[in-house]
């Protein structure tokens, strides 16, 4: 017997979201600006640009290149900052009734600490994801998505300042990023999302510059997502928490691949560019799938690859 | 904004390399205003991976079509030239900010190469709105190749039009900012719209701050999504504007006043 | 005054090649079987498939998968092994006149010090790259690749073992490809070559199975290119011994980015798949933009960013 | 084997899902034999990557054409299928080791779906090289709707052609195999070639082992590059057949001794 609507449910700690399909930060702006196309009370939750204690003015230009079959962004972290982004931005998502996840960076760990303490009491917000990876700002991010411990103590700072749910972002850009995500998970962290950006660089050939003013950005888009589909896979044989699987995804059928690799959820990043209506087309896809293939909860899907 | 799968109702060599796309675009077209633009991807395929900005060029809210002229630069651009009559393309638009011409006086278009391709919807726009004030159209380009077909759109009662070309094959031999001078002089309450190549940009701007002539710019960036969500269109903004750091092309442009930018 | 053929010859120690553009281990063969299509003796040298002592079996099937602007192989390392690889193969190559350099692999220390010792000897070959790097073998390759002082004694043996140049072609699965560098420059390297194949995954949806029966595979072709293009980067600022550039180069274009970056030469692989004749076309691309941009020899071409 | 820009000379729907291709390949159609095939690249774009191997369906060296069948499966399928006269594609072939009609006395082809492709051109060289022996087709598919026009093709004197389908709308009501078994029983001294998918091939070479004719099959595989470099089109080998490991379909075959795979 299978239901008509397949249960799409999936559980961070008691956060519960409505379905798995979310928008990866820095790619959906903060929710309203493609809020005549895709309502943000369907998805997930909307994790919305990266924010920090501070406003950040970003990296001069150019930020953005495209590269095969994705893209490099050296954005800078540019965000209007906290107290901004819960005066101006947060008020649409909330009267919205999305499900919002804010995603925080910082250049210490007490920043991280501050930032989560601050959010903890804003209603409106129903998680933290920490960016402790964005591979494209010189100094903060990195150090912390590449080194086990670093990636601990701010864990374990995030956890201890707030009783949101805490999702830990991961880096690529890693010999084994396993061994980050089970210090994630030392930490306490409730959930981990990954991929980031891989590192990427491009050059043109003319003028002999580099095509991106910070020099290196962040390599998104399909063409890193057999890399974040293997990723996804081991990080779900390493830990007990849920994981985010983020990377290239841009059709259902990439959004199952993560998914049946053992990913509770997935998010839309550069996929949201390419077709702004990605993340309902993916949802829909989902649904569809399940249907086909008999199945009443998602969770029948989630890990069942036969390896 | 709205995103829809276009139907090519024609597709027509405009001027050496450049092309003329009319779309069957309803939603889009009704809303349409001077100086924005529309994200198009001309294929369903991942390479090209991301949708391409172009500026409205003319459009009909009652026909419910819009009209891209581009230039072939490259790999979109290329694929767009070879597509035929009844293919669809994703398109989602109205975009950005466009020409603020609720109060202009006299009027003066500047355009250059397929910068051209805005300010003809923009001066169809300003003839519509009101009849009494002067327009001008000074319109260069590399040759009188390019230039001649392009400016003829521009052959409508009521539009002094005023050519420039680099090799002088057209009209004046020389650039843009040439007739400017001489042209603009006569009066002095112009507001100055202008699109085209950074540097002609950048010389328009200084000319109408050197004369007084309040003044807007159409800029091109690269774009990622288009929507104000990826901020990957950044361009610095003057430090006396206010908005210390950068200026998003897609949403708080693509048309700047000239004294909001740093150039 | 330009010469009307500008000087492309690249050294590697006392190695001469007459160009900067080679065929990457596993994407040529034995340089026999596309010779109807691409004349070795054009090339700056062919690098031929991985051998090892012994001849391997390789990998059960599916081997290989398309992905966006890439492909996942796992190939396993199939090769005829030394012996025969010397007897059968190469004559063809030595008689041809090409410039051949032999990409070697081992399970330890000790055996690729014994190939180079095989290899020394052997008249027709010039050089010898180790791979100490390939992903989607379980036991062997990848160990060395990710630990500096694994990739140290590996190339310190090899050294020791022959007197051809002594090219290792390093990992990109690392956090610091630098260090892995340095490390092989330390050990004697004459060259380091990167980047080889980024591990990734693919899950087909309808059997829910992994589309590669090794689970894991390498991803190379254009979708990689950026990441290549910056690590070749961040390596030629980190060792003073030629770098050559491998990963995603399909054009000249592609392959000038690399040279600008820093690159002394560069290797095709997928490139070959996608167009048999690659490296013909990159070799006359960049000859033609060297007498656009007037230059005299590639050598003002080489790493002439301008960052 | 040689790298081409084939022009398209015809494009055209020859069944329920499935095209035929004609090409212009000088060089590739004089050297062409019965079971190899050529690996076609229908974009310049990176979205489709990899070129995509098609058996030689039909060719005329005087001409210099070449002709495919193909299946509209996936990505490069569906651009090939839209692709139109006068466009070129970039072909590399022929490859690979085709069928071996050396020694053979009577011969009995058989083909499933999409597989009885390569069987055209193969009974039109057997026809050639030999008057005397008989030749007998076997054709398997889905339904007549598939079938019928593809087995049009082999409406040739001196074939005998026998069809079945999975749900009976043409010829026998049933798997290919069954038709063998009555049909080659009358005589013992049949060479059987087999193109089709796997478990059709499998049951062909089953049938033949037990009656001991000696029998051909054309495998298909994922493939990278086509001629031998990549390693990527491996099938197991029989254990029986010396080679201990791995066959290369791309340079092995396609075309294999049943015996020497392993089922
Ligand atoms: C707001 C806005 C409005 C625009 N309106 C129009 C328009 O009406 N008509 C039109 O033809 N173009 C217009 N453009 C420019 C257009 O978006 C680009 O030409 C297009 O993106 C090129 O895509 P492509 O894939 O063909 O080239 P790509 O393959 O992306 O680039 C190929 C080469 O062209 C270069 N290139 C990229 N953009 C430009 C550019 N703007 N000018 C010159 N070279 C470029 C790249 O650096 C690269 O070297 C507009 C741009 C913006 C931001
Ligand atoms: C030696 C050889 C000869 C061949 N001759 C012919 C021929 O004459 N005519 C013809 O139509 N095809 C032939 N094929 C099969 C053909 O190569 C594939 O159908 C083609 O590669 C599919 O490419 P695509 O980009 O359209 O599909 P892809 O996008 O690559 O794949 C789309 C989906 O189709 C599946 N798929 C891939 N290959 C096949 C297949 N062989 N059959 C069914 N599904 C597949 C994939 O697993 C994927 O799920 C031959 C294959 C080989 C190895
Ligand atoms: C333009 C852009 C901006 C991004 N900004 C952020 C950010 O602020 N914080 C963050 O954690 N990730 C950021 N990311 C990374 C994405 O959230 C995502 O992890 C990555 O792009 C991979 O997913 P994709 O391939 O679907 O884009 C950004 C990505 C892009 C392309
Ligand atoms: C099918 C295949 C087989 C390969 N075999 C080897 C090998 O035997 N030894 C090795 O060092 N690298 C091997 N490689 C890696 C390539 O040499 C190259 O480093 C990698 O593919 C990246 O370059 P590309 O993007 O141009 O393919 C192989 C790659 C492919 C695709
Ligand atoms: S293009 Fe994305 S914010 Fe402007
Ligand atoms: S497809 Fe490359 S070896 Fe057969």
């Amino acid at each position: 017997m299978v239901r008509d609507k397949p249960d799409l449910q999936v559980k961070i700690r008691e956060l519960v979201l409505k379905n798995p399909v979310l928008t990866a930060s820095g790619t959906f702006g903060y929710g309203r600006e493609l809020a005549s196309l895709v309502d943000p009370v369907r998805l997930g939750a909307v994790i919305v640009k990266g924010i920090s204690l501070q406003s950040r003015a970003g990296n001069p230009p150019p930020r953005i290149v495209e590269t095969p079959c994705g893209m490099l962004n050296a954005i800078g972290l540019e965000n209007i900052g906290v107290e901004k982004f819960i005066n101006e931005k947060l008020p649409f998502l909330r009267e919205s009734g999305a499900c919002v996840i804010v995603n925080i960076l910082g250049d210490s760990v007490e920043e991280y600490g501050q930032l989560a303490e601050i959010l903890d009491n804003v209603p409106g917000i129903h998680a933290v994801e920490v960016n402790i990876s964005c591979p494209n700002v010189k100094q903060g991010g990195v150090a912390f998505g590449i080194d086990p411990e670093a990636a601990r103590r701010v864990t374990a700072e995030v956890r201890k300042k707030c009783r949101l749910p805490v999702i830990i972002k991961l880096s690529p850009n890693v010999t084994d990023i396993t061994s980050i995500a089970r210090a994630a998970e030392d930490g306490g962290a409730d959930a981990v999302s990954l991929i980031n950006t891989i590192q990427g660089m491009a050059i043109d050939i003319q003028t002999r510059r580099p095509r991106l003013a910070n020099v290196i950005g962040g390599l998104s888009g399909p063409a890193i997502k057999p890399v974040a589909v293997r990723m996804v896979w081991q990080t779900t044989n390493a830990v007990s928490i849920p994981v985010m699987g983020i990377g290239g995804i841009t059709t259902p059928g990439d959004a199952l691949e993560f998914l049946i690799a053992g990913a509770s959820a997935v998010q839309i990043g550069t996929g949201n560019f390419i077709n702004p209506k990605a993340t309902i087309h993916v949802l829909e896809g989902i649904e569809k799938y399940l249907l086909e293939h008999e199945m009443n909860s998602i969770h029948e899907l989630i890990g069942s690859l036969n390896d | 904004m709205k995103q829809i799968d276009a139907e090519i109702l024609e597709i027509e060599p405009a001027a050496k390399n450049i092309f003329r796309l009319t779309l069957k675009a309803p939603g889009i077209a009704e809303a349409a205003a001077p100086g924005q633009f529309v994200m198009i991807r001309p294929v369903s395929a991942l390479d090209p991976l991301l949708p391409r900005p172009f500026s409205l060029h003319d459009w009909s809210g009652s026909q419910g079509t819009i009209i891209i002229l581009f230039r072939v630069v490259g790999k979109s651009t290329r694929i767009l030239a070879k597509s035929r009559h009844g293919q669809k393309l994703q398109v989602v638009g109205p975009l950005g900010k466009g020409f603020d011409i609720t109060s202009a006086e006299n009027v003066c278009l500047v355009g250059g190469g397929i910068g051209i391709a805005p300010l003809l919807g923009l001066a169809k726009q300003l003839l519509k709105t009101d009849t009494k004030r002067e327009i001008s159209v000074l319109l260069g380009g590399s040759s009188g190749a390019e230039l001649a077909p392009l400016a003829e759109y521009f052959d409508i009662p009521g539009l002094a039009v005023v050519l420039a070309t680099d090799d002088g094959t057209l009209g004046h031999h020389g650039v843009i900012t040439d007739l400017m001078a001489n042209h603009l002089a006569r009066s002095s309450d112009w507001l100055v719209l202008a699109c085209g190549p950074m540097p002609m940009l950048k010389a328009v701007s200084y000319l109408c701050r050197k004369n007084g002539w309040p003044c807007q710019v159409a800029l091109e960036t690269a774009m990622a999504c288009g929507m104000g969500v990826c901020m990957g269109c950044a361009v610095k903004s003057a430090a006396d504007s206010g908005n210390k750091g950068y200026l998003h092309v897609c949403k708080d442009g693509p048309v700047f006043w000239e004294s909001d930018v740093a150039w």
